[in-house]
């Protein structure tokens, strides 16, 4: 018998997250899926010196960038896509606020497999040969880099490669569909590195759109990528990575992807967006309100809506979860 | 536009990189106008191209217009398998598999080197400092630098982005021109194009040093080697590229069913 | 639009097999999914001198050892699990006929992470300090081995490691629950290695208990892990890992694992088996009247079976799919 | 027996390694015996268990009787997940994750190496000869072995079993003793006890060499050292060890339904 481990959001930050921190999070896709609002919760809750280490951008790092809580960073991708630059981590990287460690978005993935590995080092056959390989914002004397990606000898042609260095973050809060009470968690869309970063780091916060019961996860128990043994808590907020996209769930808010990173791309604009959009809440239900009804409305009438279909009879209702939530909080 | 077909200069682009992607090709494509190119080359002549993303999304055709990005639900409507980033950018392109990959460019030099990291004033120099404008970053695009068998660069005419050494290497041309590449053993065998909003730039086969292949209908040779910031070299090959067909063009808007593409 | 690729069993180890290979099967699990009917037609076809590339054992690898056409394998477990030593594999060993390579079961799929990621190496924590590492079958006097699994320095902390050789067979047969004709493929029950597998053979063959349509495919793309571009030909074979088990179609056949085995014990006895169980079939239809049809149905009342419910409804019938490969072979 | 309770010694066997593993443990067991020692814990002591089959077969109570495999059907009927070798095995063992493994030996020498690869008439020497007997090979052992931060070794007590050096090293214990495994930088802490058909054995704190630390209710340290081929120490706190309680028994008994530990 596993144990239930929903907890609310507010004391998933607290418990779990620390000033000067290794915090990553995931997916960290630019526009899909991503732990946005546990980010809005660091931010409420006044952590600071944040190390992020992010597959890629995405509004969160943008947001905390913007708020100067970020010092390091690592990315293998540092924009929004379509949606342009990213003008909070911008200005960050640009003022000399916050070292941004670039990787690829191959680099990066591989370095949590490493880490969830527990090797020493990554063969890397990317990355090299390049000012990836040569600089580094860490270390910015050290050039041409010999730390960031070193070479090590292939044993059996005595040919040079390089070898990144594997990551173990202190905490990922990692976005998916759908978990169960105990931590079960079923992804729809591209995992992209979700898998390796849950394995990776040191302690997984899960960031559930929806909780299902647990019958749900035994009938599909290929798609549990992420199971509840590498799992200390469960959050659940709907429309946790908003305004970014949520495969089967909603789609992106294009509104307000461009309002925020308008907002963000000056210090007035983001201590606007803070007050409004990340203080701007006491719960789920006033978050929701924030958003607008009929916009969340519209964000769900998503092509992608079907994806969802095999799972819904399983979904626990907002009072279940509530009900459980007790639980797991007393336990 | 002059020709008898109204279409911009950035679907003239998009059509010439899609000629360029083969039909039962594995292909990988970037965010944005590489996506369109790539698609349009699945709906006007490459119809059993097998289409990837970075975010490991497969077999999709994209709905509503441009996706948003590699990841978006404008891709993953109708895919047919959605696994990984180290499955799509690592067992996929940097192994070797990827026939051509699509990637875009804020800076391209004569060896096809491109930076997407930032913009400096001057060298940054032994000393790494913060961009004047920090760009994108790598993101997939050094992998699929490093790993697929070739890779077009799109990348806009401007004299700006076309520099004799690129201020910063993220994804790695011919890094200083000839068989450099083979000291890092890149499986990878490096840009085989760079087709821009003017025309279309090809290596040298020996110094791998880019020079003008060819030029679309609304330019012209000295126009490229005005807007570009070395002495390119003109193949003797050079030759004007055939405009749009009708046929392309519609296939190009009905990938681009929003019309990113013209807005330039 | 991607091409239709069923074909048949006999035209798929016609086309992608040769004598000399290395192949690889898989899951190559010892009790559950395998590819044993390509196995089967192998020796049908008369293929020899094969260079076996297991996970672990399976009743394929077993059955191929004890027929003598395995010269080399390669495994990280080499017997049947509570079904005991492979008798046919133990014969080929210890007679010498077969020179077995061992690792552990993840030294093996690390191998073939490294080839799928195309790496020169792959950094081994695990089986160094063992005689795995000290003793190779394939190099008896190189003792001890320096060059099975070489050591390589860390260049982070100059401490030494071990280095695996990566794996790229030329072909892998893999044995998948569901696949649809294009080779999109979703498997119940554990992976194995089965998608390491499939990215780093050269060519890969799926074998599949049931195909289905395509829409089964869209409605669940997480669940599909093998997708069609990794996939050179897909052959439907109904009970194609008898009389090991597939999670939601079959159970294992513990009469026959038990009878198979005691009759690959000895030459004569193998003999008799390929009579009767390789050469004793020509379609699909006299291999389902070979096992029985009793048994048939005994073996699919398995307590996995709901595991399938989701998708029965997507599974086209023999008719549908041999139409189906009529096209394929035409293509 | 000459106990109250009527138990076999592949059940006391099978109890004392259960009492081993506890609660809230990531733990993760071979084919066999040791899955059902583990899923007795987990169903008497440890309801909390976090299990796992090097199969990738998370969440699952065995059905039907003893499992087959690591993965066959009888212990995939109800799991939550479904992985992969790397996950389970590399993942969550080799990395320093799992909290304990059980395995089996053929053979296990004093300083609790295990052998389950090949028996062979006399040392191998230098030429690596094909094996007397042909034993399973490593299977997921090892990885345990090298990364678990603690693991068991069930064996059946008999001389031949228990030697003075292990003729093939298949799963590395100490190896030649003391701190011989940090050259190899392991993340486990290797093996924290030998549990037997007649008693249990572990290792000296220092030299890391196994000794006596308890009998079974049916044996001695006089049958036990009769039957282990090195000349066995007795530790000064050895004693005897609890049989079953008529509560372990049922439990064990319900996860060994179809009584594989009644039969020898």
């Amino acid at each position: 018998m596993a144990q239930i481990k929903l907890i609310s959001l507010q004391d998933a930050v607290q418990r779990y997250s620390w000033d000067g921190m290794q915090y990553a999070s995931g997916a960290a896709l630019p526009i899909g899926s991503d732990a946005i609002v546990f980010g809005r919760e660091l931010l409420r809750q006044g952590r600071r010196d944040l190390h992020a280490v992010f597959h890629c951008s995405s509004q969160q790092l943008n947001l905390l960038a913007a708020a100067g809580v970020v010092t390091k960073a690592e990315c293998g991708f540092s924009a929004l896509e379509v949606f342009g630059f990213a003008n909070g981590l911008r200005r960050a990287v640009e003022s000399g606020r916050m070292a941004l460690e670039d990787y690829s978005n191959l680099g990066l993935p591989l370095r949590l497999l490493g880490g969830a590995l527990n090797w020493p080092f990554v063969p890397a056959t990317v990355n090299i040969g390049s000012d990836l390989q040569y600089r580094s914002a860490f270390a910015p004397d050290d050039y041409p880099s010999q730390s960031k990606i070193p070479t090590v000898v292939d044993p059996f042609t005595g040919r040079q490669i390089g070898a990144f260095s594997p990551l173990k973050p202190d905490l990922a809060a990692i976005h998916v569909t759908l978990a169960d009470p105990f931590g079960n968690c079923i992804m729809l869309g591209t995992e992209w590195s979700r898998v390796e970063l849950s394995r990776a780091a040191k302690k997984v916060v899960i960031i559930a759109d929806a909780i299902v019961d647990t019958d749900c996860i035994r009938q599909y128990p290929n798609l549990v990528r992420i199971p509840d043994i590498v799992v200390e808590a469960v959050v659940h907020w709907p429309f946790a990575a908003w305004p970014q996209s949520s495969p089967g769930m909603y789609d992106v808010d294009e509104a307000h992807m461009k309002f925020m990173n308008k907002a963000l791309a000056t210090e007035d604009g983001t201590a606007a967006y803070i007050r409004d959009f990340v203080d701007g809440y006491h719960d789920v239900d006033s978050y929701l309100d924030m958003i607008g009804r009929d916009k969340l409305a519209e964000l769900s009438a998503s092509t992608t809506s079907f994806l969802l279909d095999p799972y819904r009879r399983w979904i626990l209702t907002p009072e279940q979860v509530a009900a459980l939530q007790v639980t797991g909080a007393a336990a | 536009m002059s020709q008898a077909l109204d279409y911009t200069r950035q679907e003239m682009m998009a059509i010439a990189t899609g000629r360029e992607v083969k039909d039962g090709e594995l292909a990988i494509f970037g965010v944005g106008l590489s996506m369109l190119a790539g698609y349009f080359a699945q709906a006007n002549h490459a119809p059993h191209l097998r289409t990837m993303t970075e975010g490991g999304v497969y077999g999709a055709t994209p709905v509503g217009g441009l996706p948003w990005g590699i990841e978006c639900n404008r891709i993953s409507t109708n895919a047919t398998s959605f696994t990984s980033a180290i499955d799509a950018l690592g067992f996929l392109v940097a192994s070797g598999r990827c026939d051509v990959g699509v990637i875009g460019a804020a800076q391209v030099d004569k060896f096809g080197n491109v930076n997407t990291t930032g913009i400096w004033d001057g060298e940054i120099g032994a000393h790494y400092r913060p961009p004047k404008i920090r760009l994108p970053g790598a993101g997939g695009a050094n992998d699929i630098a490093c790993g697929a068998k070739r890779f077009i660069i799109m990348v806009t005419h401007e004299p700006k982005r076309f520099a004799e050494k690129v201020t910063y290497l993220s994804s790695p041309g011919y890094l200083d021109g000839g068989n450099a590449r083979d000291r890092f053993g890149f499986v990878g065998g490096g840009p085989s194009a760079i087709i821009t909003t003017l025309g279309i730039l090809r290596p040298d086969p020996q110094t791998k040093e880019f020079q003008l292949d060819g030029w679309f209908p609304f330019s012209s040779i000295d126009e490229i080697k005005a807007h570009t910031g070395w002495d390119l070299k003109v193949s003797p090959d050079a030759r004007v590229i055939a405009e749009p067909s009708a046929t392309e063009l519609a296939n190009l808007r009905k990938v681009d069913e929003t019309g990113a593409l013209r807005k330039h």
